[in-house]
């Protein structure tokens, strides 16, 4: 397989789905001639004209609420918002309309709609740039959740977000835009769907599971090969889709292991994490356990920015291979307390 | 422009219908037979009726909470909203809405919004549709003098101008959101005046004149599908509470008095005995129609049965 | 004690520290005239009029915004929001602004704000008007969060979250305004502040803990009692404020019982029940545990408006009988598989 | 109204440092010494330093992203603004905040925003407190031309014009919200007609010329207190990119070149030289004091320690 992008997987699933569908139309603000501000529409417009992608002005509340009328009468709009944290101004165009609409009007009709949007720190751009804010969108009945670690995933889940007849949050992963990976031939692009819902093993072990989404799933990969340097044989679970979240693959992963930590960049306090720890809390998996569940997580803060600090307030592969270790030994502590 | 005396009947008996199912939306609060609330357009019926007769069946709208005006003027069946109301499973939204949601695609209703002017976009992307598939089809946006002090009226408008879309932005002014009188909630009088933001064409009409507004509507339809959008403020008053638990402290009984003499249904009246002459046996024939349809509707409802807890979870996501 | 319904206890808080500083105003929609859509500030304007009682146009965001630019610039603005579900119309101002702006500029300044909203489902109002959304603003570091359950918590929480220096969000219940409970004199109210951060026994047991907060401590204790009926002691722990929460007393009943069901009425998915299992998971209560954590929540659907169906996607005082029930026999279970 | 020698001097040195302050930060991340993005004012200096200059050090401001010159014109110390560029200990925001977040509650600035639009409620708030104490005091907004579009926009200016709030609403207008013009966001050439939609009034000045801006701004600031706010629009033009990863595919280099031809700095050092006969002399010692200025204050900054990670965590919450 070639390798390309994260955002250039991004481009290509849009594009796709646009050329085989003229109901796919992508608005959102300077989309069209800059590109985006981190460049993934970029040539979108030359391709597509400005009737489907559509500049907007600053008023993010209209543009998903535009896209959500477009959607509820016969288009598929994909919207972006330039960067995540913009979601605060479309709340109620979000939650009290298109995850709402179809439902509280008795089913009628659907709402086919991606709003794609970039998250997360580490680029300077301190704390009204920077959030992880996944958590609020898990919490609407009506919604569905994306957020892809690889641009194989990114690729495949888009295209399948665009086919679902449901708004899909696709949270797009600003550190990962740059990164390369394994994606198949545009030939084979139209097989290349990844259903919503399924959860993947990025890798396979016996002593412990990670459990993460997005850009942590490299940290918490990078993480595990160290591990297994000291023979600890680590599960890094990708849940890719957290709503609706792949339930089986969680818990089997934990009655597996017996060891279990969740890692995320948001914010611990009321975090997504919270949601893992409580589907496995409540299952069978619970008797399988062999020490607490942990959860490693933004620190409770606003993402500063200075570099240092701002490195510092979320995760990063040492600190999930130090937290490793610790739930490790805690399992020893218990077979001593037995 | 001439408007027929058949048109005129229909106007007529729209505005009653919409007064009758009230009223009896009303009395079953009365007798404690619904739960929630409801928000009752008595005394602006001229706004919904007019404006909604005057749209073609693939026209879109998209209603408010004091929206059942705005539904029979499209042309709602009145059985499905009233069992809606009672919150029953043949109800437009299967009784999972209520009143403040009642939704009927079939008719071009795009719902009532719960939100104060959260409808507001939800027409700009409804009109996109329109335009994008160029269907030559209008997208009517109601809301009331005070969604217009949310800042989704302001992009809505804005980005609806910019791009040109079909839309009529209705206003129906009646003075107050709530308990707010208009003059406390923003600085100037004429609300007509907030489309020069977007240079966009806007105009004031007398809200309880019934043919004027099907009127301007049709000529409206055909503005905004050349030149885009544009609005249309209608000036009239709710005679009732804001909602079934307002003690109206907040307004005089003579204010009340001095618009119910302005009711839109006794002037429709007198124009088509008057003018039209149009014999009274007609029009009485009209009314008991219109309430013969309101109890019908009743007795449907009524009859319905009760939503089902185990099949509403698998209506939240669409296939 | 005199017994006063939770609407006076509130209106009595905001009365009184309206008296004592000048510098609190009250701003909201139809607060003035009107007494709130609930009747809450009935007769306020009267006692302390238009300048510091003021009825705002339909304008959430400002009003939010307004209140947090006040506080930042000596002010202690009480803002409500008629309905919980309108904090989506204010986010930006909520949690880019009022949650950020002291962090963000080095801890220049404070920004003392209160928001008040009632939420809750059973008052026939649909999907729109009905939400719990207290998950998401725990998930914003700069924010506290508080519900109080009784007319008691309610005046001692308020005035204290009137006294803080940070934005706090009340939330009402709307179910409980008419409920009465005991509640000090007016000459002792100068005392009764309850700090926030402190969870509370509402009832102590031994067998199983109920954590929980709200209307939900409500019907926990309703089930509390029929349980005692057949011999099952339970501990009901109001957790009162969310943010920051008093971990301490969560871990600790946990411990003390072995046995932890939580309830509350916003949607299971992503809720704050979801942060409650994660300390308990995560703290040496983990190895005292008899049984999995379980959170009874509500479903994860919009709130229906037929009266059926609302009062049946949420916990009653029934449904949670019937949860501490099934955790008492998980128990046993557990003994016969060990 | 004459205008002093004296303040025009003050005028041009605080332009000359703005421009110098800002050349320095690009120069910075040409060497790759600064992560994260900013965004520079270059070309549009008349707007922040006119506007601020003419206020009292108790009035607040409320910078935009682009708020360099607005923070110095309101009398910022230019070394903690850059040692809040490099992230330090000593900058205004303990390196917190970064450039796009620069505040200073001890000379009125109350933060710069990074989300388009997020000042002009706070600003209402900031001039309600001045109202409500009964300070002789104002509080002035900054935006762009983007930010009209906001629902925002329109929520402030309404509710600052219902209660009469002391508040200079200025628009910045630069033709562009990143790469999109001015006629591609909004249907109107001159933003300061949205002032009728509040009754209030609008006035639209030429954003290059300092001169005007400050006459302008001392009026406004006698008119605020007495009548309530008022919407001041400068047109002006940004030199740079949009942010430091601009393509500026969106304008054309002769449009940037012919805005270069009005540069606001060059304008009034011909004034002085030419209108005022100051010695040139005098005006290059100024340029020279100026750029020693930000050269101290980057000193200042390279000099300042880090913030430590350990003590962040107890600056989320206040006592
Ligand atoms: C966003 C929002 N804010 C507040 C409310 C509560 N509310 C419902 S109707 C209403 C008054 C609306 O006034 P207006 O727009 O003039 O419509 P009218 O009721 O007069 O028809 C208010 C404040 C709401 N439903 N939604
Ligand atoms: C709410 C929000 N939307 C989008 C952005 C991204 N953004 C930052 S500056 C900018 C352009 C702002 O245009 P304008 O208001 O005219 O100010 P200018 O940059 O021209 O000074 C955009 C789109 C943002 N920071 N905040
Ligand atoms: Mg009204
Ligand atoms: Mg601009």
């Amino acid at each position: 397989m070639r390798e390309i992008t994260y955002a250039d997987a991004i481009r290509e699933a849009m594009s796709e789905e646009m050329r085989r569908d003229s109901r796919v139309i992508f608005i959102g603000e300077d989309i069209g001639v800059y590109g985006g501000a981190f460049g993934v529409s970029r040539g979108m417009l030359e391709e597509f004209g400005e009737t489907r992608v559509r500049d907007t002005p600053i008023s993010e509340a209209v543009i998903v609420g535009a896209a959500a009328g477009a959607a509820m009468t016969g288009l598929r709009p994909i919207a972006e918002l330039m960067f995540s944290d913009f979601i605060t101004l479309a709340m109620d165009q979000l939650v009290n309309q298109a995850a709402k609409n179809r439902f509280q009007f008795g089913s009628q009709g659907a709402i086919p709609l991606v709003i794609r949007t970039p998250a997360g720190s580490g680029t300077g751009a301190a704390a009204q740039h920077s959030q992880s804010l996944e958590a609020w969108v898990c919490h609407v009945p009506g919604l569905k959740v994306v957020i892809p670690s690889t641009p194989y995933d990114a690729k495949g889940l888009l295209k399948a977000a665009v086919r679902d007849n449901n708004p899909v949050l696709f949270f797009e992963q600003k550190l990962l835009y740059r990164t390369k990976g394994e994606v198949p031939e545009p030939e084979l692009s139209e097989d290349h769907i990844i259903p919503l819902g399924k959860a993947d093993i990025k890798r396979s072990g016996h002593d412990l599971t990670i459990i993460s989404y997005g850009r942590m799933v490299q940290e918490s990969l990078k993480a595990a090969e160290k591990l297994a340097g000291i023979g600890i044989d680590t599960e890094v679970l990708d849940i890719r889709t957290l709503v609706p979240m792949d339930r089986q693959a969680v818990i089997a992963s934990a009655k597996k292991t017996g060891r279990v930590l969740i890692v995320h960049e948001a914010v611990k306090t009321g975090g997504f994490g919270g949601e893992i720890v409580s589907t496995i809390a409540d299952s069978e998996a619970f008797f399988y356990l062999d020490a607490p569940i942990k959860r490693l997580c933004g620190l409770d803060v606003p993402i500063p920015y200075n570099p240092g600090l701002e490195a510092g307030v979320v995760p990063s592969s040492a600190a999930i291979y130090t937290s490793a270790l610790e739930l490790m030994e805690q399992r020893q502590l218990m077979q001593g307390a037995t | 422009m001439a408007v027929s005396d058949t048109v005129l009947l229909e106007l007529y008996r729209k505005m009653q219908q919409t007064r009758f199912f009230e009223e009896t939306a009303a009395h079953l609060f009365s007798l404690g037979k619904v739960h929630g609330t409801a928000h009752f357009c008595i005394g602006e019926e001229a706004s919904g009726i007019g404006v909604g007769h005057a749209l073609k069946n693939e026209d879109y709208i998209l209603q408010t909470h004091r929206g059942h005006g705005q539904a029979i003027g499209k042309g709602m069946d009145m059985k499905r909203m009233m069992a809606e109301f009672l919150g029953k499973e043949t109800g437009c939204c299967k009784g999972y809405g209520g009143c403040m949601h009642i939704a009927d695609f079939s008719v071009g209703s795009l719902g009532a919004n719960g939100i104060v002017g959260g409808g507001l976009s939800l027409a700009v992307g409804a009109a996109l549709t329109q335009q994008y598939l160029g269907k030559n089809n209008v997208t009517v946006c109601f809301f009331g003098d005070g969604a217009t002090n949310q800042g989704i009226f302001h992009e809505s408008l804005n980005l609806a101008s910019v791009w040109k879309l079909p839309v009529i932005f209705v206003c129906t002014n009646n003075l107050y959101g709530m308990s707010t009188h208009v003059s406390k909630a923003m600085n100037i009088t004429d609300i007509a005046v907030r489309a020069a933001s977007y240079n966009m064409k806007g105009i004031s009409l007398d809200g309880n004149d019934v043919i004027t507004i099907y009127k301007e509507t049709l000529q409206a339809r055909d503005y905004v599908l050349q030149h885009g959008p544009m609005l249309m403020v209608l000036n009239t008053y709710r005679w009732m509470g804001h909602s079934k638990s307002d003690a109206q402290l907040y307004r005089t009984k003579e204010e009340v008095d001095e618009w119910k003499n302005r009711d839109p249904i006794k002037q429709l009246r007198k124009t088509l005995l008057e003018e039209r002459h149009i014999p009274v046996k007609k029009i009485e024939e009209i009314d008991q129609e219109a309430e013969i349809d309101v109890e019908q509707a009743l007795a449907f409802a009524e009859q319905s049965p009760e939503p089902r807890l185990d099949s509403i979870l698998a209506d939240v996501y669409a296939d």
